[in-house]
Formats: C-alpha cells, structure tokens, sequence
C-alpha cells in the first residue's frame, strides 16, 4: 500500500511551485488585481533555468554548495513527511523531530553561504532569520508536543492518526494547537505579518536575503527549495490540525482540500495584515507558545479529553 | 588557528577555510555539531533529550509535565541560539574576506596538530552517523535501568516513541547533492562583485559579530540588559568624535556572586570584633560561659 | 561560727572589688585568707591543712606586699565603672552562684553557695578591676573559694592534692609577680587597658 | 613488655624534670645545647617505647599501675608529646641564636628558657601517664605556670601582654575546673571512699553509675568549661591566637600540637566517666556544642590575611572544634577520626611552626603582617610552609582529609546529620581562608621574583620538612588500614578504661 503514497510524495516534488504561485493569483484576485496565473513559478523557475549564475567575488565552496544542499534538504523533509496518513518506505523514518533538524540544517547552510560572500544585506537578512527561528522553533517544537499528545510518541503517522476524526476536536488542547501551527505556517513560508515574500527592498527581507546573490540555476534549486518548504509545512499543518477521515482516498482528497483552504487564508492574511516590526515578532510568537503551553496544561490536566 | 592567524578575536579572522582546509572543514563539522544539525551527533543527543523531555511532558504529573513542556520548549530555542551562535563564528572565521594580513598567509599547521582535530571531527561524524550501536551500552549506565535493553542497530529506534535513522537520512542528503549537482551541470558564471547598492565592496562594509547578534540582543534586551555609554567630544560647535563602548553584564556574577562575597566579608569583620584584645573582656566571656551553663543545668535543658 | 567565718569571707571578697587602694586590698585578702585558716583548723584540724592555709594567710599577702613596693604607682589606676556598680556587679554574680547551685552533697548548702559564689565573684574581680594586682587578687580569692570547698569535704582531700594547689598557687602567683614587675617596668603602671596591642 | 611499663612511666616524665635541674647549674650556652641533646634524645625514646606498648596493647583494657593509667589515646599522645618534645628541643639553639633580645641577659635568659622548656616537656608527657584526676590538674596548672614564662620570653610589649592574658584566663580556668574536681571528690567521699585514689580515673569510672545525678552534672559542667579555657574551644579561645603568635616558634608548636590534645584527651576521659551518670545526650551535645562553635568562630578570622603563627593559631582553633565533634558524635568511625585526627594534626602543626624560624629570617615583617610570596625568597621554606597549609586544609594527600572524612561520617551513623552538614560547611569556609594564605603568602605571583638568597640555616627545615611529612604520610595510611574497625577503636569508643 505505500506506492500510491510515495507516488503522491514524489508528486509534491511537482506540485510544490503551484502553491507559491495559488497564493500569488489568489492574493492579486483579493487586491483587484488579474495576478500572473497559477503556472507563474514554473515559467520563472524554467527560465532561471536557462539563465547563467554568478560568481561574486571571494565566493568558495559553500557558496556554490548551498543551493543544491538546501534542495536536497527540502526533498529530504518532503520524504519525511507523510501526505494522507501513509508515508512511502525511503527509510528515513517519519520523526517529526528530525524534519525540525532537517529544515535548521537548511538555515544553517543559507546563512554560512551569506557569509561566505559577505553581502550586507543577505547576512542582515539571515540574522533575522535565526534571531526569529530561535522563537520559532520552540513554538514548533510545542505545536509537536501538543499533537504528540494523543499520539504519545512523535512519528507523524501516529499523530496524523491520532487527529483523525471527530473526537479530537471536542478538548480546547486541539484549538491551541491550531494557532500554534497558524503562527507556525507564518513563519515558516515567511509570509506577510512576519516577512513579506515579494519586497524588492533588500533592507526589509528576512527570507529572500541570502538568495540576493544567486542566479540561474542556482537561484532556480532554492526558489524551487522555498516552495517546496511551502508543501512541507501546508502538508503537515493539514495532517495534524485539519479534520480528516475515512480511508487513503478519502484523506488524501480532504488532504489536498485543506492546503488549498490554507493558501486560501494565508493570501487573506496576507491582504489584510500589514508586515509587522521584526523587533515585534518574538512577543507574537511568545504569545503563541503561552497559548500552546496552555493547552498542554489543559490536556496534561485532563481538561475535556 | 592561533598559531596561523596570530589572534582569536573573532573580529580578526576570516576566509581561514580555503587557506586551511583540513583545520577548517575539522572546525566546520565541531561547529555543526555543537550546533545540533542532523547527520552529526549533536543532533543525535539532542532528539534523546527533546525525546526525553516529551515523555516528562506525557507522563507525569501536572507540575513537572508542564516543566518537562516548557523544559522542551526551551532546548529547542537553546538549539536555535545554538545555530545563530555557530553560523557567526563559522562565517566570521572560515568564510568571507581575510580581516587582517596574517589571516590572508595562514597555512594549516604540520600534519602533526592536524592529527588530532581530524580524529575528533570523524568521530563526531562516526558517533553521528551509527549512534544506535553505543545507545543500549549508554541507556544500561543509568541508575536504575530497568534492564529493558534497546535493542542495537544503527540508527535510533525508541520503542513507543519515534526514530531517527541519521545513517539512510545522510546517504540520502548526500545522493540527493550529488544528484542536483550533476543536474546543474557545468556552471557557466561569470564574476561580479557582491552587491552592495553598487558601491565597491571595500573592507570596512564587511559584518562584524555585534551587528549579526543585534537583533537577538535588541530582542532580548529585558534579558541581557546591556550597559552602554556613548561619548560625543564636541569642539569648536561641531561633534569631534563619538566613542561608544557598550558591553552586557554577566547577569548572574553582578546578582548573586559579589554581593554574597560583599555581606561574608562584612560579616566576618564584624564577627572579628569578638578579638578585642581586653583581658577583661575575655573574662567575662569565661564567667558568662560558667553562668550559662548553670543556668542551663538549672532550667533541666542540659541533662 | 563556721556559717560566720564563711559569710565574712564573701564580705571580705566583696570589699576586695570595692576599695581603691592595693595595700587595703591585700590586707583583706589576707584577713580572707586567714578566716579560711581558722575555719579549716575548727573543721578538720589536719596539720598538713593548717599549714597550707596559714602560710596562704602570711606567706602570699607578704609577697604581694612585697610587689607593691617594687611597683610604685603615680596615681592609682582609675577605675572603669563607679566603686558602687562594681559592687551590685559582684552581688549580683554572688546571688546568681546561690540561686544556681543545686545541693552538692555537702550537708551544708551554705558553705557550698559560698564558695561557689567565692569563684565566680574571683572572675568578676579580675573583670571589674583594671589593674594588674587586683586581677591577681581576683585569681587569689577564686583560689580561697576553692580551698573553702576543699577543706569542708568530709574527711579532706589528701595531703598530696592540697599541698600541690598550694605549690601550683605558689608558682602561678611568682610567675604572675615576675609578669606584673616586668610589665610596670615596661608600661610605667599596672593598667591592663594599656595591654591591647593584640586584637584583630 | 608490660613490665617495663611502671618504670617507663616513671622515667619519661622525670628525665627532662633532671635535664630542669642541670639546665638551671650549667653556665656556658654551648654547655646548654650539649646538654638538651643529651636530654632530648633519651626522654624522646622513653616516651616513644611507652607510646608503642600502649598503642600495642590498644585493644585490651588500659595498663594500670597504682599512679599511673595508660590507654590507646594516651599512647597516640605519648607519641605526639614525644616527637614534637624532641623536635622543639633540637630547634631551640636555632631559635635562641637567632632570637636577638628576651627577657632577661643573654646568658641567664638561656638557662631559664631550657628550664622552663624541660619543666614544660616534664609536665606534658606526665599528663596521659598519671591516672588520677586532681594529679592531672595540678600537672596542668604546672604546664600553665611554665608555657606562660616561655610564652613572654621575648620579652616584647606583645610578648608579656600574650603571656599575661595566656596565664590569667588558662588560670582562672583552671580553678573553676578543680571546682568541678573537688565536687566529685564531695561524691565519693559521701560514698565512703576518700583519699587521694578516690579520684582515680579507674575508681571513678568504677563508682560511675552510684554517683548522684545532680551534683556530677555540675561537676561535668564545671570541668568541661573550665577545660574548654585550657583546650581554646570558643567562647572562650581568645588567649589562643596571642600566645600562639607571641611565643617562641619551637614553643609555640609543642603548645597547638601536644599541650591542647593532651587537655582535650582529659576532657574525653571525663566524658567517658561520667556519661553514665549524666546521660550520653548531654555529653555528646556539650561537646558538640563546643565543637561546632570553635569551628564557626574560627572562620572569619581565616578570612583575614594573617601573619603566619597567628592563621596557625586559628587553625589550631578550628582543628580543637573537629577533635571535640568527633569525640562528641561517639561513634566508632568518628573515633578513629579523632585518634588520626590528634596525630596528623600536630605533625602538620608543629612543621607550619617551625617553619616560622627561617620565614622570620626572611620577611622579618612576617611577625607582625602576612608572609608575601615566600617561594620567590626561599623556596625551602616555602614547601615547609606548603606542606604544612596543604595539610592543615586537609587536601587529600594530608591525614587530615581522611581523619575529616572518618569524622563526619561518624556524625552521619550517629544520626547528627544537620550538625555534620554544618561542619562541613565552616570546613569549607576555612578552607577558603587557608588557601588565600597558601596562594598569597607561600605563592605569590610571579611578578615580585626577587633574587634568592641561600642562607645555610635552611638545612634544619628541610630536614624537618621531610621527616613530618612522611610522618604525616605514614599517619595517613595507617589510618586507612588499621583504624577503622579496629580494635583498638572499638575500645576507645565503648570507653572503658
């Protein structure tokens, strides 16, 4: 039975540039705009793919190595992650502890290549970045537990499985999780309130700083690297805090269903929330911790279970 | 690193990789291993501990599960700390421009020093790659152990909780590099300087370590509570120069260390006035040692 | 006539802390002294008692009357409390000893309360008076106060012991001379309070 | 062997009492110092002979002789007494060649000193031979008159105040004890037993459970505190520091090494004697009570950067409290504790005294402020000095960390778990004293190097550093071996004499 699930895993290597480009339409047909079509991420990624890269002065071995490094990151969470409650068997386990590392090891090489050229405002961008993650990590870790809960253990199918059905839903725990996870998915695609994807003011970037200096198929694997962690995340946030049941067909289209309502409202967010001060962002997501935290109170103390 | 690039002020380094390949890449994997990314074994002991922490979380009682909660919470954000502090010393270090002249000159020292560094680096990676075969061994050293032995192979299976495979989770991140590199094929680039809102890029533009924690510390600020004064020298109605010298208190030494030493040192001077250096004095405590202890004998307390 | 001789020691004692002049204050130990003599003699009536106690009675008075003349004061030391408040001290160490002293075994609680009284009111002396001599003489009447327990044990304590407190007193008391002479020689007074060079 | 025992008694207290006498006639200082060897040497072996019987017979009940009583404690002090004796008295031509003015001329000053020095030897070693309470205390008195001459010897202002304060409050303390002394003879005599052995240690333990309860539990007062004057236990210390850092180094050391144990095993003697009566309770918590209190008053005076024989003197305060807690808690291992404790101390202490004799050379300063990077002037004097704070802090090669160690755990079997967790707190906080002593003044820092002076009078303290400190050493690993669980322990701890 895993074949069908690893075809739709692979398949998100494909699917993953539609939902940068569902928000981008979705957004502009909010704002009155016509918006480029939903197609628009394979067009630039095809021509980038044709374009030729860029040797900044001083540039060594991590910075022609990141790119491929951080797709190759990316392909590594999308194997992790399960889609509809079955993950296919690429023996890397399915821990949602070793995605968190996966995605810090991603950081961590963006941010040594923005070093490497020592381009100010890629390296403004990536101290952004980590200075956010440090906060936004511990409230990923949080919405982790509190979907480790049911489960009692933190491989993403037991807990996909545990928030199958209805009687989840029923305790206030499950509803802390879900804004936990909504600040999660702000952060982590680097959407609108936290950092706004489509700035050209290198000043104000948090995400597109380190890919300043990269062109042509460089820039082609990371743009392809950031929708990709688009899939990862909608596709986990869908898992875990999105009503599902019924079989592997079933799931998988109210799966699918759920990230289009989740790009839905991450371009209604993003229409109706200004960027927000970065020095801000911590209070917000220490106020989502405090509401995670919360309820894990509320289930450790058998509140409504 | 001395020994070549004669400091190790981070602000006095840079570009020491490709100057020093193996002192560097050995540097590079301790960095990422402190850092707790996954193929190496920081990363390993840290998933046992936020693992750990989860079972605190699931099955204790109140109190201490909502510490084990928080507890997990926090070593997530050590860890993300962990990353910011490491990438800076990494860049500062190995990556970028040569900061000073020697820097420029380093050479990696004799393969005598080299040995060591090296050793340590693969066994990180080793310990890293296969933590499972050392697990059961470790797991039977805690006090108490039940006895109930993880069984032993590569990666790291917990039994009722999940499992992290480093070795197939390498092989895979490495396949996949190699792969995208043979997609992308001969890189045809041509060179141009880092862009800078098309100034030259001269060497005062480049990154110091305060400016990539300040917004950490910006953040942070209730917390470190940084001291910083700023002195503007004005001449003549105009501003000559503008020191500024700013620094953050180790919060725990200021707290608790000196005034505790401060209120022993004052306690024991003023206990010393017990050696007044009057016979009589000392008489008296003599008689008043005699009657106390009568008085005790009288009222029963002693005997 | 025993509660008398030992009542008029506690007075002599008393009188030892009050009076200001140090050739007064040896003429009453000396009287102390000698009604512990007498009081020994009319108790037990060993020889080897009564000689101890008499030679205390001659023999040590002597020797300090002795130091006295070797050590000529200008003024006398000035007290550091009025004669009057080193005098309701002493009583009130004296009744603190009455009060706190069970019955020892002896059947006169009296004697006991006494000597007990004796002792302490010795330390009080050496606390209350500066000069060098009076805290001898406070050392002296603590000294009395013991021979005053010892003499009335039923029975006496052996020969050996008394005969060794009396060398030992001997000695200490020679020893204190030669340290009281040296130190007038060196301070020019008998004043304690000048000794406190040592204190931290 | 045991038949030597009565003539062993007798000879080791009244040879030095003869070399007294001879001290007094001869004329000439070389015909003085010929005459202390001639008199150190034997004294030291009769001592020692008699320690090794009484430490042989450790396990069975105490040699008894018609005046005289000798246990394992006593032979552990017979030895003590006898090796810091010997020492003292070879050291003290150094001291008097170098000591410059004393109390009186030149050549009368000699004589008195070596008098008073074997009458002070005399009435030491006389102290754990005699079995009978009130000789003991008039032994003591004896000590108390010679110690005070030999404490103001130099004859300085301090010198006479020191000796002054030492002979009036050891003095006063003294009596009130003999008070205590004389109360029991008021007991026994009321029990028909009278004379002079009725205050036997063997017939008053013998008489121990008919005593009346009242008047022995105000004896047992007035015998601890006045005992606690001589020992220095606080309240009541304050003459310790200042005659300590007043007196004549070889002095000072037979004083804080031999004269406050010896005190100490009388007052252990009488606990042992009249715990039946009075109630363990009471005895283990007045001398724990004292033993804690000289412990935690020690410490701020550690704090302070002292001249060196004054730090010793605290120490030795701090040492007196470990020995009276150990002897409070009771407990076998708490014991042994004690008997290690009683030897390794006085080696450590007596080589931290003599040490002051080429210090004084050095720094003369050194009398009167704290001793200021020694190792850069001699660097034999500071690894006398070295080895003396190392073992006083009781670092672990030192007798004295296993002899803490044994103690506290004592404390522990004997359920005073906050009592031991106290101890080991001021411990601590002593230790830091004593380390700033040992980095300051024996280290210093690197940047006052002077140039160093070889005088030849460093030959002595090498010698001695060596001696007492594999002393300190064999102390150590008999301790480990044989002590605990001994039967010489087991003996001493169930107290019978």
């Amino acid at each position: 039975m895993n074949g069908p699930a690893a075809v739709v895993q692979l398949a998100g290597i494909v699917l993953a540039p539609l939902l940068p480009g569902a928000i981008q339409t979705l957004k502009a047909r909010l704002q009155g705009r016509r918006g480029a079509s939903v197609l628009q991420p394979y067009r630039t990624l095809w021509r980038l793919w044709h374009k030729s890269a860029v040797d900044p002065q001083g540039a060594g071995v991590i910075y022609r190595g990141a790119p491929p490094l951080v797709a190759a990151c990316l392909l590594a969470g999308l194997a992790i992650v399960p889609v509809a409650g079955r993950a296919g068997s690429f023996g890397l386990g399915n821990d949602a502890l070793v995605l968190v590392g996966v995605l810090a090891l991603a950081r961590f090489v963006l941010a040594a290549a923005s070093w490497e050229t020592g381009n100010g405002f890629a390296l403004m961008a990536s101290a952004r970045e980590l200075m956010i993650s440090v906060f936004g990590e511990a409230l990923l870790v949080f919405a982790v537990l509190i979907a480790a809960l049911p489960a009692h253990s933190t491989d993403l199918l037991a807990m996909s499985h545990a928030a199958a059905g209805g009687h989840i839903w029923s305790g206030p725990t499950h509803w802390c999780g879900v804004i936990a996870f909504a600040l999660v998915i702000l952060v982590e695609t680097g959407r609108q309130p936290i950092d706004n994807p489509d700035t050209h003011l290198e000043l104000t970037m948090i995400h597109e700083g380190p890919l300043l200096e990269y062109a042509g198929r460089d820039l082609a694997l990371l743009q392809w690297a950031g929708a990709a962690r688009h899939w990862v995340i909608l596709v986990l946030g869908a898992g875990l805090y999105l009503p599902h049941w019924g079989g592997f067909a079933a799931t998988l289209g109210l799966r699918l269903a759920g990230v289009g309502v989740l790009c839905g409202a991450l371009a209604l967010i993003e229409t109706e929330q200004a960027k927000m001060r970065i020095l801000r962002v911590p209070a917000l997501l220490g106020v989502g911790c405090a509401i995670a935290l919360a309820g894990a109170a509320m289930w450790i103390g058998g509140v409504g279970i | 690193m001395e020994r070549a690039a004669g400091s190790l002020d981070l602000d006095h380094l840079g570009g020491l990789l490709r100057r020093m390949p193996w002192t560097g890449g050995a540097f590079l994997v301790g960095c990422m291993a402190i850092a707790g990314l996954p193929p190496l074994n920081g990363f390993a002991s840290e998933w046992l501990v936020l693992q750990s922490l989860l079972h605190v979380a699931l099955h204790q009682p109140l109190g201490i599960a909502l510490a084990g909660a928080a507890a997990l919470a926090g070593l997530a954000a050590t860890a993300a700390l962990a990353l910011l502090c490491f990438v800076k010393v990494v860049g500062l270090v190995l990556l970028g421009q040569p900061r000073r002249a020697e820097c420029a000159a380093a050479v990696d020292p004799p393969p005598g020093m080299l040995v060591g560094m090296t050793l340590l680096a693969l066994m990180c990676i080793a310990l890293g790659l296969v933590p499972g075969l050392v697990l059961p061994t470790l797991a039977g050293l805690a006090p108490g152990a039940s006895g109930a032995t993880l069984a032993r192979h590569a990666g790291m299976v917990v039994p009722g909780t999940g499992s992290y495979l480093p070795l197939p989770l390498a092989l895979a991140l490495a396949a996949l590099t190699a792969a995208l590199l043979g997609v992308r094929g001969r890189r045809r680039s041509a060179p141009a300087p880092s862009w800078a809102c098309g100034q030259p890029v001269v060497a005062a533009l480049s990154w110091s370590s305060a400016g990539f924690t300040k917004p950490l510390r910006l953040v942070l600020e209730a917390v470190f509570r940084p001291r910083r004064e700023i002195e503007v020298v004005r001449g003549g109605g105009m501003v000559q120069s503008v020191t500024y010298t700013g620094h953050v208190p180790s919060l725990l030494d200021a707290s608790v260390y000196e005034p505790t030493v401060r209120a022993g040192l004052r306690a024991a001077s003023a206990a010393r006035r017990l050696q007044s250096g009057n016979v009589r004095t000392y008489a008296g405590y003599l008689l008043g040692l005699v009657i106390g202890l009568l008085v005790l004998v009288y009222t029963g307390v002693l005997g | 006539m025993n509660g008398v001789l030992v009542t008029a020691m506690l007075a002599l004692a008393l009188a030892v802390i009050v009076v200001r002049r140090r050739t007064v204050a040896i003429v009453l130990l000396a009287a102390q002294s000698l009604a512990l003599g007498i009081l020994a003699v009319s108790l037990a009536g060993g020889a080897v008692v009564a000689i101890v106690l008499l030679s205390k009675a001659i023999v040590l008075p002597a020797l300090l009357y002795l130091l006295i003349r070797r050590t000529r004061e200008a003024r006398p030391v000035a007290a550091p409390a009025g004669p009057m408040v080193r005098l309701a001290a002493a009583g009130a160490v004296a009744l603190c000893a009455v009060v706190l002293t069970p019955p020892l075994g002896l059947g006169a609680a009296h004697t006991e309360h006494i000597a007990v009284a004796l002792v302490l009111v010795g330390i009080t002396i050496v606390i209350a008076r500066r000069p060098i001599l009076f805290q001898l003489l406070g050392l002296i009447v603590a000294e009395n106060g013991l021979s005053l327990l010892a003499v009335s044990v039923p029975g006496g304590l052996s020969y050996v012991i008394d005969l060794g407190a009396l060398f030992d007193l001997a000695l200490i008391v020679t020893v204190a001379a030669a340290f009281a002479q040296r130190i007038h020689s060196d301070l020019g007074t008998g004043d304690t309070e000048l000794l406190r060079g040592l204190r931290d | 062997m045991t038949s030597l025992v009565p003539v062993l008694a007798a000879v080791a207290p009244t040879l030095p009492l003869l070399g007294m006498l001879l001290a007094l006639l001869v004329r000439t200082p070389r015909q003085a110092d010929a005459l202390v060897v001639a008199t150190a040497f034997p004294t030291a072996a009769a001592g020692l002979l008699l320690a090794a019987i009484a430490l042989a017979h450790g396990d069975e009940p105490a040699l008894r002789g018609q005046w005289y009583l000798i246990d394992g404690a006593s032979g552990v002090l017979l030895a003590v007494i006898a090796i810091v004796g010997l020492c003292s008295a070879l050291l003290s031509p150094t001291y008097l060649r170098t000591s410059g003015r004393s109390w009186t001329t030149a050549a009368r000053s000699r004589s008195l000193y070596y008098a008073a020095l074997f009458l002070f030897w005399a009435a030491l070693l006389a102290v754990p031979i005699v079995g009978n309470l009130a000789v003991v205390w008039l032994v003591v008195e004896a000590t108390t008159a010679a110690s005070a001459l030999l404490v103001a010897f130099s004859g300085r202002r301090d010198a006479l105040e020191a000796g002054w304060k030492y002979l009036l409050l050891t003095t006063l303390g003294l009596s009130v004890a003999f008070l205590g002394i004389i109360v029991l003879a008021i007991g026994q005599a009321n029990a028909g037993r009278h004379g002079l052995h009725a205050l036997d240690w063997y017939a008053l333990q013998a008489a121990a459970h008919s005593m009346p309860a009242d008047p022995t539990l105000i004896a047992f007062v007035l015998l601890l505190s006045g005992l606690a004057t001589k020992v220095g236990w606080a309240p009541v210390h304050n003459w310790l520091p200042d005659a300590h850092s007043e007196a004549p180094a070889p002095i000072s050391a037979l004083l804080s090494a031999a004269l406050l144990p010896s005190v100490l095993l009388i007052a252990w003697r009488i606990k042992e004697i009249l715990q039946p009566s009075v109630g363990a309770g009471t005895t283990h918590a007045v001398f724990i009570a004292f033993g804690l209190m000289s412990m935690v008053v020690a410490v701020p005076f550690l704090w302070r950067s002292l001249p060196w024989k004054r730090l010793l003197a605290y120490s030795s305060l701090e040492h007196m409290g470990i020995i009276g807690l150990g002897i409070g808690f009771g407990t076998p291992l708490a014991i042994a504790g004690v008997v290690l404790h009683v030897a390794g101390h006085a080696l450590a202490k007596a080589l931290g005294f003599y040490s002051t004799l080429p210090l004084l050379r050095i720094q003369p300063k050194a009398a009167t402020r704290a001793p200021t990077a020694v190792l850069s002037d001699s660097p034999a004097t500071a690894t006398a000095m070295g080895v003396s704070l190392v073992a006083l802090s009781g670092l672990p090669p030192s007798p004295l960390f296993l002899s803490e160690l044994l103690i506290v755990l004592g404390g522990l079997t004997a359920g005073e778990v906050v009592v031991s967790a106290v101890a080991v707190i001021a411990l601590a906080l002593g230790f830091l004293g004593l380390l700033h002593a040992l980095m300051e003044g024996v280290i210093g820092d690197e940047s006052r190097r002077r140039r160093r002076r070889r005088s030849r009078e460093e030959g002595p303290i090498i010698a001695l550093t060596a001696i007492l400190g594999t002393g300190m050493l064999a102390c150590g690993f008999a301790g480990l071996l044989l002590l605990p669980g001994s039967g010489f322990v087991e003996t001493l701890a169930r107290g019978t004499l």
